[in-house]
């Protein structure tokens, strides 16, 4: 069932604008993965979405799935089904009816249809909800019914347009889990997108970050984390801490010091990043990687308490425990420590 | 994508716009003929005969656009006057009976306004409202009143009214509520509701003929009179007059019927 | 003030005149219809006037030209209307002007098409000169008949001409609320085009459908002035046949009139409750 | 009502306040007491000063309306200070209603209609039903010059007259056709009969509900009954049963050679004209001759038209004006009535660039130079000359007999 996507330097422009909302952008999806095309809103994912699922025809480039091209066929040929933001259920239709839908279109034949649409719906839990008209539904309930609709219908790939983002935190949370549990028992290929970081990670074998209009990052979840390629994929993923200077023989020369690198980078000018949660503020006398460093704020966030440093003319962001941070005042020196395998130099 | 449409479509476009403007062809052509027979596609002669006679007090059309204009706008400034409240209450409020009272709104633009005044035709008779203006005016409002309380009862569905409390907040007296605040954002609308409605009252035969016994000459009766009398070169340049205010307001009021405020978007109201 | 009695006072003067005219007139003409003219010095009630139509075949004929006329100018204009939108809603260059023209159309009077398209259609109207010109007709009396014509084409001509821009604008902005994405979702659960058509957007747009032909069914049942004017002398539709009435020289025939006038009212009324069973089960007019 | 602006409160009360003053305003004219009678011409005169006439007649003729909008309504105004307001109607039982209406209401001296042009069933019936303020005629100056000893002016289809109306026209049906196109056109009932078939397709007449139509009916009627003398006086039961079937057997065989094989008939005379101006007829007619050359003149019929009377004579009338009993401006519709019987409006309505019709005066009782200038009124070579159509000039019939036959002609022709 499962197949593969491959998508080849598409691009797509709307007729009111001036920059193309999606340039020459290549993606590969394996076969029964959940990836996640994550991006800032406007960045052109829904667009992406649509031309995989055929809504819009893309100006170049080319879309194939087990290597075969799809761009000549209509949408209601290539079977990848798309789930908007909201749940678009038809609202004339009853649940049942508008599970049912896609099979119907296909021409299954009415009693066939309705055991698989019964046994969907207790696949989403909404066993007793099929007479029902959407309206009569919850938020949750209408997701869960546009989930299972996109799914009876077995389709080849699965496209979700930040389907959870009009929800609230704990349904949201619900729901993903959900569609997880659901992706890996039918091991349908699933792009999903979103511009919540934190949903990608969770929910994604891959990810595949867009920044207007162009995929700027393909990889693991945790390599956003830890291998950021960019300055923006960094910031993007929360990595507040740029320091200037070049890499010299395996260290970091930078006005704060002469860092130890925990791999090999080519000599030359580059931007040192870490993320605020790695910095620790501890002494380790004789280590090239600690230095003091003057609070100039800090700001209670809850569970976390952030420090805004300056050493050397270089302002930094540390996290540490609201606990720790009580002790300490405004001017104060503080010892800093940065470990090395949390550096990474961007060139 | 702002495309070329398929050929196809574009040929229905061409025809479904022809057809709307062909009817419109014969009378300006009419207007200006004086004589005409078939099978001439064209007139054998042409003359501003019929252009003299209408635009000459006699013809009677300069006083019918007149009384025409002054009914029209007339039923629409009261239909404003009342219309107004009304869109108020039904578009901010929810109250017992909403359901019932906007099915009563509705009802006139159903139920044809024939019936009504022939009912009222006796009780108009004994008042002495026959014949006059006052009457033709009161009985466009059957069928105008709900075209502009609808419209309003759809603005005002939009509309936030703690605009209105943040500017009384801010010193505002209830005038200048209304001239800053609430004028202002629901100005579009009432444009659009003032327009259909005048074009309603302009638009009626039968309720002015009935009320108004013959006496009240407006527009739509030269037409139907002189069409009936076969006289196509006065009801052509009649009929070219009495389609300039429409078009005229329409062209001014466009800009203000642009986008989610179109013509067809308060339509969908009713 | 409490909010009560704010909002009656809001509503007072439309109430009244609604109310008063509108309801008033009808209840006026339905005394009336009865053979109870106070003012005429009739007090007694009785249903002669109903007698007397039911027992005409005037009325009949004229009852079945109405809904005939009615029903045949709905159903045209609508699926021209439901075409048009189609075909509007795509992005096109030239949009923006044709759909002007399209709101031109909603400002022209009926009487004013009515002239135009008797000037066409008649058998000796521009359309006529034109097949002669083409040579597919001798003279005027090949030329079908369409005006003052048995089958009312002329009148239906004229209520197509100016309801599909009335249905089809309704429409459009229908589906502009709607959006395309109820269609994307479709598509992509495998619906072809006129699957699309069939199974979502005519679904979603049916009530704005079905109201806008509603207006459009009770206003021709109910208009008087075109079918007098590119109609048939016999048989006439309702509305006609009771302005006759109304203004014949024989008082007496005045109830027949209103008891005309009050079967249309009732016709309108049924459909009005329609129009009501549709839309309060929706929650509001406009839901 | 914390939110309500102002100055909706203030509308409000305003338009309260417009519509009071719309309805007390309404009342104001009615407050003139009316009914009174007066003694002498100069005391009309002088009552008429100021008066305005609501002058309901059909208005279909933008010729007659202009001669009575433009030339009649100027000469009141200057001569004797009042305002003519012409009404056009459709048709003169709409005028009728109302009066009848306003009876029934109980509105007695403050109607609506001032004068009407009026004849025949709408006489009758307002006669009848006293609709009509009568027995003014003696006060009237112009009254010298008709002459009431013609029977067809002293009787309104065979309805006597006695006062309560004023001849202000005189009309006799005519035909006309295209010289050019019809060199020999049917010159009698019976010639039309064999001609229609002749020539299938040529000929049609508007329906009986069209008052051309129903004379043309009529004639065909006279023509079944061996001529018009049987048919005069009261409605006669027996002699119609004798006659109609008769009558209905010329027009339904006629039938099929008609216009559209006489499936339909148009539904007014103005349709007739549209068609015989396009030949697809190849015949007109009407009642009122001085429109062949009136719609020569406008463009409307060819140049070539002609007309004639038929040979076995054409039904001839009066046109009246009258006054209904609730006119609230009795003074002022006399005056006018005086006025249009005067030679000056007669000659005027004459001339053929103007109307082209047929005085309802006596010339003969005008001055020797008045009599002159009628003589010598050019006459449009598309109108058949009145003296010429006067030879044969038929009577019509009581109102009875003519809703019989229209009824008739309903009922076994048309459906």
């Amino acid at each position: 069932m499962s197949v593969n996507l491959e998508i080849s330097g598409i691009s797509y422009r709307y007729a009111d604008q001036n920059a193309p909302a999606v340039e020459r952008l290549s993606l590969s999806l394996e076969a029964g993965q959940l990836t996640s095309l994550l991006g800032p809103s406007g960045c052109g994912k829904s667009t992406v979405l649509k031309m995989i699922a055929g809504l819009l025809k893309p100006g170049e480039g080319d879309i194939r799935m087990d290597g075969q091209s799809v761009l000549a066929l209509p949408p209601e040929k290539r079977r990848t089904v798309l789930m908007f933001q909201e749940a678009l259920l038809f609202p004339y239709m009853t649940v049942a009816e508008n599970i049912g839908f896609g099979l119907k279109m296909q021409g299954m034949p009415r009693s066939e249809r309705e055991t698989r649409v019964a046994e969907m719906m207790s696949l989403v839990q909404l066993d007793d909800l099929g007479a029902r008209k959407p309206a009569a539904l919850s938020g949750g309930q209408q997701q869960r019914a546009a989930l299972a609709r996109a799914l009876v219908a077995a389709p080849r790939l699965l496209l979700l347009d930040e389907p959870f983002s009009n929800l609230d935190a704990t349904l949201r949370i619900e729901m993903r889990s959900l569609l997880q549990e659901l992706q890996q028992k039918t091991e349908i290929t699933t792009l999903f997108v979103t511009h919540d970081q934190e949903e990608a990670v969770t929910l994604s074998d891959t990810i595949a970050l867009m920044l207007r209009g162009h995929l700027i990052q393909e990889g693991p979840p945790d390599a956003f984390y830890m291998r950021p390629e960019s300055r923006e994929v960094a910031r993007f993923f929360g990595s507040l801490n740029f320091i200037g200077g070049r890499v010299e023989a395996g260290h970091f020369l930078s006005a704060l010091g002469r860092f130890r690198l925990p791999e090999v980078y080519p000599d030359g000018n580059g931007e040192l990043t870490f993320r605020p949660e790695n910095v620790c503020l501890q002494d380790m006398p004789g280590d090239p990687n600690s230095f003091t460093a003057r609070l100039l704020s800090k700001e209670f966030m809850g569970s976390q308490t952030r420090l805004h440093l300056v050493a050397a003319d270089c302002e930094f962001h540390a996290f540490t425990s609201p606990e720790t941070a009580r002790d300490l005042t405004e001017g104060a020196a503080i010892p800093i420590f940065l470990p090395p395998r949390t550096l990474r130099v961007l060139s | 994508m702002t495309a070329r449409l398929p050929i196809p479509l574009r040929l229905f476009l061409a025809l479904l716009i022809c057809w709307l403007m062909a009817p419109l062809i014969p009378l300006a052509v009419w207007s200006g003929s004086r004589s005409w027979y078939f099978p001439d596609i064209l007139p054998s002669a042409y003359s501003g005969r019929a252009w003299s006679y209408v635009f000459s007090s006699v013809s009677g059309v300069p006083e019918g656009l007149w009384q025409s204009a002054f009914i029209a706008l007339s039923a629409t400034l009261l239909s404003l006057l009342i219309g107004l409240p009304a869109g108020r209450a039904l578009g901010l409020y929810k109250f017992k009976g909403k359901a019932l009272f906007e099915l009563l709104i509705l009802a006139p633009l159903i139920v044809p306004g024939i019936a009504a005044a022939l009912g009222l035709h006796m009780v108009f008779l004994k008042l002495g409202l026959t014949g006059t203006m006052a009457g033709v005016v009161i009985v466009h409002l059957i069928p105008a009143l709900p075209y502009m309380t609808l419209v309003m009862a759809s603005v005002f569905a939009g509309y936030n009214p703690a605009a209105e409390q943040q500017a009384r907040s801010l010193g505002a007296g209830s005038f200048q509520v209304f001239r800053y605040v609430t004028l202002p954002a629901i100005l579009p609308g009432l444009l659009t509701g003032a327009l259909f409605t005048f074009l309603v009252s302009w638009s009626q035969y039968i309720l002015t003929l009935l009320i108004g016994g013959g006496r009240i000459v407006t527009l739509p009766l030269l037409l139907f009179n002189f069409a009936s009398a076969g006289r196509n070169d006065i009801t052509g340049a009649i009929s070219m007059i009495y389609i300039l205010p429409g078009a005229v307001l329409l062209l001014i009021a466009g800009r203000y019927l642009t986008g989610r405020n179109s013509a067809a978007d308060s339509l969908r109201q009713i | 003030m409490t909010e009560r009695l704010k909002i009656l006072l809001l509503l007072a003067p439309a109430l009244l005149v609604i109310g008063g005219l509108f309801g008033g007139g009808l209840l006026l003409g339905l005394i009336e219809s009865f053979g109870y003219m106070p003012l005429l010095g009739q007090t007694e009630l009785n249903l002669e006037a109903y007698r007397a139509i039911f027992a005409s075949q005037s009325f009949w004929s004229g009852l079945g030209l109405s809904l005939y006329i009615s029903t045949v100018s709905t159903v045209i204009a609508g699926g021209l209307a439901i075409a048009a939108a189609l075909v509007l809603r795509r992005a096109f260059k030239g949009r923006g002007i044709i759909r002007f023209l399209f709101q031109i159309n909603l400002t022209v009077p009926h009487l004013v098409g009515a002239a135009g398209i008797l000037y066409l259609f008649s058998q000796s109207g521009l359309f006529a000169r034109l097949a002669h010109a083409l040579g597919l007709i001798g003279g005027p009396s090949d030329f079908p008949a369409l005006v003052f014509d048995p089958l009312a084409i002329g009148i239906i001509l004229q209520y197509v001409w100016k309801e599909v821009p009335f249905i089809a604008l309704i429409l459009l902005a229908n589906m502009q609320a709607i959006g395309r994405d109820y269609e994307s979702v479709a598509r992509c659960l495998g619906a072809g085009p006129v699957q699309v058509f069939r199974h979502v957007l005519l679904p979603l747009i049916l009530p704005a459908l079905f109201a806008g032909s509603m207006i459009i069914f009770a206003f021709t049942f109910g208009a008087y002035e075109i079918p007098a004017l590119l109609g048939e002398t016999y048989p006439a539709p309702l509305p006609v046949l009771a302005y006759r009435a109304f203004t014949d020289v024989d008082l007496a025939r005045r109830p027949e009139a209103l008891a005309m006038a009050m079967i249309i009212a009732g016709l309108a009324t049924l459909i009005l409750a329609g129009y009501a069973k549709l839309f309060y089960q929706r929650g509001g007019i406009n839901g | 009502m914390k939110l309500m602006p102002v100055s909706l409160k203030a509308a409000q009360k305003g338009l309260f306040l417009i519509l009071t003053l719309f309805i007390l305003s309404l009342f104001i004219p009615r407050a003139f007491a009316n009914g009174m009678t007066y003694k002498s011409w100069d005391e009309v005169v002088t009552a008429a000063k100021g008066g305005t006439v609501n002058w309901f007649m059909w208005g279909g003729a933008d010729n007659i309306n202009q001669y009575v909008s433009g030339w009649v309504g100027a000469e009141l105004k200057n001569r004797y200070g009042i305002t003519l307001k012409r009404i056009g109607i459709n048709d003169t039982a709409e005028a009728v209603n109302i009066v009848l209406g306003e009876k029934k209401a109980g509105i007695d001296d403050a109607g609506s209609v001032d004068l009407i042009w009026i004849n025949g069933g709408n006489f009758r019936t307002m006669k009848q039903a006293g609709l009509l303020y009568c027995g003014y005629l003696e006060l009237l100056p112009n009254n010298r010059l008709v002459n009431w000893r013609d029977a067809s002016i002293a009787n309104d289809f065979g309805l006597p007259v006695e006062g309560c109306e004023v001849p202000w026209n005189r009309a006799q049906f005519a035909f006309a056709y295209d010289s050019a196109r019809t060199p020999n056109p049917p010159r009698s009932i019976r010639e039309l009969i064999d001609w229609v078939k002749a020539h299938p397709g040529e000929f049609t007449y508007p329906a009986a509900s069209d008052f051309n139509g129903s004379v043309f009916i009529r004639h065909v009627f006279y023509y079944a009954a061996g001529g018009p003398e049987k048919l005069l006086g009261p409605f006669d039961q027996a002699t119609y049963d004798a006659v109609a079937p008769k009558a209905w057997k010329i027009l339904n065989d006629m039938k099929p050679y008609l216009w559209r094989k006489g499936q339909t008939y148009p539904n007014a005379i103005a349709a007739l004209a549209q068609l015989f101006a396009n030949k697809e007829v190849a015949l007109y007619f009407d009642y009122d001759p001085a429109i062949f050359g009136v719609n020569v003149e406008n463009g409307t019929f060819p140049a070539t038209t002609r007309s004639y009377g038929l040979g076995d004579g054409t039904i001839g009338n009066t046109n009246y004006v009258a006054i209904p009993y609730n006119s609230p401006n009795k003074a002022a519709a006399m005056v006018t009535a005086n006025f249009l019987m005067s030679f000056d409006a007669q000659y005027e309505k004459a001339k053929p660039k103007i109307w082209g019709t047929t005085p309802a005066i006596d010339v003969a009782k005008l001055t020797e130079a008045e009599q002159k200038s009628f003589h010598e009124l050019p006459r449009n070579p598309a109108v058949v000359a009145p003296e010429v159509l006067a030879k044969h000039v038929l009577p019509e019939l009581h109102p009875d007999w003519i809703r019989a036959i229209e009824k008739g002609w309903q009922e076994n022709v048309a459906q």
